[in-house]
């Protein structure tokens, strides 16, 4: 690597920091006349902590060398299918900022803090309008929380019912998530297949629908891409046999301000404010994950809600039915406050736009590649998609050999980031991508053309391409040496170990 | 060198009543070319599949009823935060699992590095080293001041990760009773329960030595049994206490093949025994001390580690990043390791559902501890306790007051009990500018209204600690 | 792989009572081996050359009597800056050359990447190619915004470009008479005749036109003779007024083989004439206006633009970027150029002394200046003239109150007279959190103790002029 | 280039900002009845300026990447001599950031800005205290604009003594400032030679000593990082004759705390913050050079000076000598707060060590190069140097035909920054070099060795070495080129002409 380990650069003795108040520390010691080392006794830890330390100058110049190691939004176009990365404005970074907000203990008492409470409040409220649902719980810090809270609210729905319920359906095109949230509370998941046109395969779902089904978890548009056209008749479906649907807000970016989950039948909604609102995802969090649901199933929300009473805000913990806590305090607060920013700028007519400006990148995109050779849209390829779409490099694959993967490499050697591969499982090589409305027509553009000359290098040296990328920090990784149970290696500690002469293997 | 040339027909603009900013592409003649590539006359031809009667006729009510410029914003925002009251003149002395500690701002600086926030997780490795290095770098770190060999790179929280901690260890074990000693934190107790709503566990809880605030050895060994799972203990716990019989309680549950799962403070460990030094299994608690700020409650950190076994590395949730070299072997690199665990490839049979984590936050924490080194971390805990030593001493001085109240030694928090309900000489130290200790009223498992829980830190000088007492003591 | 192995022999390290967290190699360690190798026992031998009577005893008494932490800073410069009063509600009024504008987050974030702002001047251009092609962008941009075709990287405001231009124009000349518009702000009056000290320049003063704010263009025409140098004016000038006789000054100007200065607001710009238009020969002005905000005065950013002219170019202060290419012709780049009239290379021939400069503000500049596009900056500067004229008029509408008290069409600021002195209309407007216009009572050219100096712009909203309207009709 | 100007991705009819209450604009229209095209008629722009726009994330993407093109101290060692490229610390910049300085309109009413106003008060006085002098006056915002303060302050004090005194020596050691400041104010300069040892020559310095003498210009250490041990010697004959001494403080790191340039006998001083006081460089500035003065002279400083009257802190224009304005307002504000948080944190015992640091540094590197061929260390290379060193590279050329600015490009190659070359004049293939306080031991070694090996690639392999750099994001550049008149580009608006067909020529 280009970049030394900190253990190679720096010494457990040195330090760049200096402590508040260390003129006092001698005088403290003074007046109480012990030490940790006497009163902690056998807890007292017998050597200093072994973590490298550098001076301020060396920590920023480590870190700043691998920032420029890494690529975000903020350097060229993410297009992760499902991943929504939309440009993050730096408005709500600097909002974010304020000490009014970062200083903010969580215990403080509420009178000191209406103004963040407003905040959240006001977000609260335009969430559940955005949704079509009754109220929002800001607790859950990531999309998968939001579901695990949701799956959790309709198990113990059930249980408040009386109710043996034990099913959950999920579509064989839904995101990981669902099924392994489902599962996490305690669930069976039922597949149900998706139908030629790239929708929910009616029949197979009536097959599937029985006294044991809670719910079922959709993603609509789906994962690629596609609108479920049928979904009032599947939300009728569920809920002739008391079932629930549980909404995957993650796709929710291409429909925002034009339809509701609310509208389509949806009981309980999770929304991904570090995709949908703007709000950055952070090299993978923190994100926030917020839950809302309607009529009954609000009461099983986790708590504590936001609440209003008079000019008065508040947390509200009356909690008769609902699922508890699913994480400590109130929320990851610094997203919720992006959030808040980016609705509050855009207002409805922004994010309506911008929920079209994004299927426009889409459906240009699928435009531009329908002369490319190699790729194809699979599931009724003239349908409009909306946030998203899939193609399956499926015919290059077939005449040269170039997989999926390899693509997303040669991308990457062009400076590009790679679409989401080999997702949804239904699409063989597939490339999952998703502009948003924040990539400028140019890029888009420069992305279809990309993957046009790869295909043309493919068809040319298959060979080459497949040792890419070359232009970019480190040339292809090895994931088997990585993964090998000899070989695994997750902390510089196993590495020493080793080092040191130990067998270690998982 | 292609030039777009701009000099010729430049026509005013069309004032246009809504400009989207953070939308390139979404200008009139954009659209109007883009939507003739498609084949469509109209954007809304594109969502010719949506029900009608679903499709909303106006956009939503949402927002302050047009779009704002960030200046407007600014000022809206400055008047709302205006109502919040910020303490830093003292600091908080609000205990309660999360305390006030300084951020050096060199953290900050690094954070705002729009490379690693606005990055997406690195499922690509070659155009993302930077990130996991340091994400490995973290894991790396928190492995050592743990001294435990495999560290996630987060969980949500210090909650979330105990939770987790224990469904693991029921996954590992095929048992279904679970021990939590009673003198966690109650908010952390409630995470568990929900968490495990789905799961049939059988949660039993060990009351605490109300004398010393540790763990009842008696109680403990007589609960566990050899249906048990796991046994969660905290150290410091909800009370700040450091329980020295740690060794004790790692003796009992292994005995009876249970696993250990212990949550800490990491600040505390610049003094403290690591919980790999009592033979601590999975260890869970949050890195909020390094380096994160209060943030109201989050984002934190949830750290996650265990052991070198394979039944624990091959349960654990979450993301692992490893050392690996490349596929010519002429470099090392770093990329994500293990990922059949996980729900994108294992979906219903993943360890666990989490994806987004807390990842920008290791790489404060990352930082954090590298400015500090070890001698650095030694030396700031030593400095926490003889500070928040020197509150409990000054405090238990007051006339009928006791600080602390329990007597294990602690690390940063403790209780104090006053002669009055807590509760109003709260109200009055706010009125005095003072944010006092946390009111242990209506939190379980004291639920005492003579009783706070206090916090002192490195960023309260003794002038700060006098000020409190010395208002206090006005009030008794 | 080298590493440093830090696991075995950790020794608790003996608490330094001084650490310099900014000198990295500034551990007793590392002292004592370096001075070893350098071969002297003790560091102050190094200073055996310094006489020894005059070498301090004690370390300087600056500071606070010692080292504070970020944390201890902190709070002392809360405690400060809380006795600074910030006015956003309402933005100030305060004319003077200087304006409150709003700053994009985005170009804050900009000047944050530190690569820009801990970067030396771009001597060597293969590593900041980045900087470098800033510099030209910010060039090319403010190039076109005035319709000049040389524009250097900086000069140190609005009132050094000034100087520096005369100082150019009697090089160029080789003629010390120097006329100036009395009407232009009387700070860079002040300036220039400081700068102006060692070349015993001839400088006149053209009275203005009471009635209208403008340039008189008899006594213009007057003043000028074969002797003169340049003439130096301001579009809009002190007054905010934007005189519409420039065409007939550069006439009048060129007809004498004089030089025409023009000082110019770049925002103004969006809807007013260039000075290229105008045929001005050296154009100076603060891009301020662009993105930089109010910093208490500074740093601002002087804008030196010239024609193309050689002798106007070889006589140019200050840096230039330039575009050139590889030395084996196969790529762009950009450089430094025409260094030799810099003076590291001329010393004392050097068309001025200059170095450092305001470049990380060009950065800004340039930023702001395409974030808002050239239809941006029309929509904005039209704006802004709406909302100044909507607060003329209304303040023109109290009763005995005249505003403008000009009559030349003006921009952004205008003077305003009121029947009453303006001192305790200002303190009054104070006491309501409103910062009014700036008084003139001691403010050459006009010193009229009825009178202040008013700018609206974009961050003024029509109620916050409401605002400030209605607070001055209560007085009156 | 790597990045296209903005010229190629914008266009003027597109906008990234969102225009404040532009919903209000229609109605002021209405209101006011008369347009800006009306009033401003000839006057009024009759096209929008040429300026290309983009969208928010396109500027974000053009810049960010543009950063990562660039080189500052965060990245590495800039190790420049004379120019002080220290680390500049992140509270600084925090703390400047702050809106109660940010927002502070220079016509404020002083009883509004009292804290930052203290905060400059304690600056002058700190800075007065550190160099010895009375007071300084805050206003200038470079030390080049400082050096001008100081020469017409002479200037101006022998015209008010009514001496006609026209000549200002300047070592020929000295910074190309010092000769074109003198020149600015008016005085002719008279260049004073360098001794074998490294220091002002003293007979030479005798015979240009005259009635026409006005001062001397000088930096202790001088720039071959030597301290001028004669210094109060010096003063003494300036004086005798009535002459006055200017000290320039660009050399002030290394002494910093341990003597004061006021005891040396020097009248005035200008200070750079920016360098000496950890504020940052910023790619060319903004810089702040407070002028500080003693004594009588102290009256000609530029005015406003901070004052303080009971607790009031004010700006004091009174003005009765001084040389008037030297800019408008009152200074770089930005920068003197950090120097203010770099002393303030620091303190005085502080400063003293970050100095003998930095005299350590050069040292350290001065020992490590002693055992590399190539270099020598010109006037007596065995005495120790101050803040800054400067090799010669001439044995190298005569060797190998390797030049100064061959070995600089073969640094920037290995991804460090190069010296200061072909400075001081008086030296021949001049590498001057300053580390400060802030560069690691193993930064100090590291460029020891990239020396080394420069070196020694110089022997294998001269023509290759003379087509570096490689590894930056350009190739070596044509300085020819750029300059030459028919090809020399300002702008991209001569460009454009050019293109257009144009024959500008220079």
């Amino acid at each position: 690597w280009s970049e030394p380990l900190v253990y190679e650069l720096g010494d457990p003795n040195n330090s760049g920091f200096v402590r508040p108040y260390s003129h006092e520390d001698a005088e403290l010691e003074r007046i109480l006349d012990v030490t940790p080392e006497e009163m902690l006794g056998h807890m007292f830890r017998d050597s200093i902590p072994n973590i490298p330390g550098l001076s301020e100058v060396e920590v920023v110049r480590h870190f700043t060398r691998l920032s420029q190691m890494s690529y975000g939004v903020d350097v060229g176009p993410v297009p992760l299918g499902s991943c929504t990365m939309k440009y993050n404005p730096k408005i709500s970074e600097e909002i974010a900022r304020d000490p009014r907000i970062r200083y903010l203990h969580p215990y403080q008492d509420p009178e000191t803090v209406q103004g963040l409470l407003e905040m959240l409040y006001l977000l609260e409220r335009w969430l559940a309008e955005l949704t079509g649902m009754d109220r929002c719980s800001l607790q859950t810090p990531a999309g998968a929380a939001g579901e695990l809270a949701g799956a959790l609210m309709i198990r113990k729905y059930f249980i408040d019912k009386g109710e043996d319920r034990d099913e959950m359906l999920v579509p064989d095109s839904a995101h990981g998530t669902n099924p392994a949230s489902a599962a996490m509370a305690g669930f069976k998941v039922v597949r149900i297949p998706t139908s030629e046109n790239g929708t929910v395969d009616m029949e197979a779902l009536d097959a599937a629908l029985s006294e044991r089904t809670a719910g079922i978890m959709l993603t609509n548009p789906n994962t690629l891409g596609i609108f479920e056209d049928r979904i009032l008749e599947i939300a009728d479906k569920l809920h002739s046999i008391g079932a629930l649907l549980y909404y995957d807000g993650a796709n929710l970016n291409g429909i925002m301000g034009i339809v509701r989950p609310g509208d389509m039948g949806f009981d309980i909604i999770h929304l991904n404010l570090h995709k949908t609102f703007g709000a950055p995802h952070g090299g993978g969090g923190p994100g926030a994950g917020v839950v809302c649901a309607r009529g009954e199933l609000a009461e099983y929300l986790p708590r504590p809600l936001i609440a209003k009473k008079g000019d008065r805000y508040y947390w509200d913990y009356e909690c008769k039915k609902c699922i508890g806590r699913i994480r400590m305090f109130y929320g990851n607060i610094i997203p919720l406050v992006k959030a808040f920013v980016y609705i509050a700028m855009l207002g409805g007519r922004g994010l309506r736009e911008s929920a079209i400006q994004s299927v426009i990148n889409t459906n240009y995109f699928i435009a531009l590649m329908r002369s490319v050779d190699g790729y194809e849209l699979p599931y009724d390829p003239e349908k409009p998609r909306k946030h998203e779409l899939v193609l399956s490099a499926k015919p290059l694959k077939r005449e040269t050999g170039v997989t999926a993967e390899d693509v997303a490499k040669a991308l990457l050697d062009k400076g590009l980031h790679a679409p989401t591969i080999y997702f949804p499982l239904i699409v063989e090589e597939a490339l999952m991508i998703e502009f948003t409305e924040s990539e400028p027509r140019r890029q888009i553009e420069e992305y279809a053309g990309a993957l046009r000359e790869i295909a043309g290098e493919a068809r040319r040296n298959p060979t080459a391409l497949k040792q890419l990328p070359r232009n970019t920090s480190t040339g292809r990784l090895d994931n088997v040496y990585a993964n090998h149970p000899r070989s695994v290696t997750p902390t510089f500690r196993v590495l020493r170990r080793r080092l040191q002469g130990e067998q270690l293997s998982l | 060198m292609s030039i777009n040339w701009c000099n010729t027909a430049l026509q005013p603009r069309v004032s246009q009543s809504l400009r989207l900013p953070w939308a390139p592409a979404a200008n009139e003649r954009d659209r109007r070319e883009m939507l003739k590539r498609i084949g469509v006359n109209d954007a809304m031809e594109l969502y010719n599949d949506v029900p009608p009667e679903i499709m909303l006729k106006e956009p939503p009510n949402v927002g302050f009823g047009r779009q704002l410029s960030e200046w407007e914003l600014q000022r809206l925002v400055d008047s709302m935060l205006s109502k919040n009251k910020v303490f830093t003149d003292p600091p908080p002395f609000l205990g309660g699992g999360i305390c006030f500690h300084t951020v050096p701002a060199v953290i900050d600086a690094i954070l705002s590095r729009s490379e690693f926030y606005t990055a997406y997780t690195p499922y690509q490795p070659e155009i993302n080293q930077g990130l996991l290095q340091v994400f490995f770098e973290y894991q790396s770190l928190m492995a050592d001041l743990l001294e435990m060999d495999v560290v996630n790179v987060s969980m949500y929280d210090w909650s979330t990760a105990a939770a987790e901690a224990i469904l693991a260890a029921m996954r590992v074990t095929r048992k279904k009773r679970i021990v939590v000693a009673g003198n966690i934190h109650p908010e952390r107790m409630e995470v568990i329960e929900t968490w495990l709503l789905g799961k049939e566990a059988d949660i039993r809880v060990v009351e605490f030595d109300r004398e010393t605030g540790k763990v009842d050895l008696d109680r403990l060994e007589n609960t566990i049994d050899s249906d048990t799972a796991a046994v969660y203990v905290e150290v410091p716990n909800f009370f700040g206490v450091i329980d020295d019989g740690v060794e004790a309680i790692a003796e009992i549950v292994h005995r009876r093949k249970a696993l250990f799962i212990v949550g800490v403070d990491p600040l505390s460990l610049g003094i403290v025994r690591s919980p790999g030094s009592y033979e601590a299994d999975i260890v869970v608690g949050d890195a909020q001390p390094l380096g994160l700020g209060l943030n109201y409650g989050g984002p934190y950190l949830g750290i996650f580690a265990t052991r070198w076994d394979r039944k624990l590395v091959r349960q654990m949730p979450g993301r692992l990043i490893g050392l690996t070299k490349t596929v010519d072997g002429s470099e090392y690199g770093f990329t994500m390791i293990l990922q059949t665990r996980e729900q994108h490839i294992r979906r219903e049979k993943a360890t666990s559902n989490i994806t987004s984590n807390e990842a920008l936050m290791a790489v404060a924490a990352a930082a954090y501890m590298v400015l500090l080194g070890g001698s650095g971390l030694r030396e700031l805990a030593r400095s926490i306790w003889l500070r928040s030593h020197y509150a409990a001493k000054r405090l238990g001085e007051l006339e009928r007051a006791k600080a602390p109240q329990f007597s294990g030694e602690f690390f940063k928090e403790f209780t104090a009990r006053f002669p009055k309900p807590y509760h109003s000489i709260h109200r009055a130290l706010l009125e005095k500018g003072i944010m006092g200790g946390l009111p242990l009223a209506d939190k379980p498992p004291l639920m005492d209204e003579y009783s706070a829980l206090f916090c002192v830190t490195e960023a309260h000088s003794m002038k700060d600690i006098d000020r409190l007492v010395e208002a206090i003591g006005e009030m008794l």
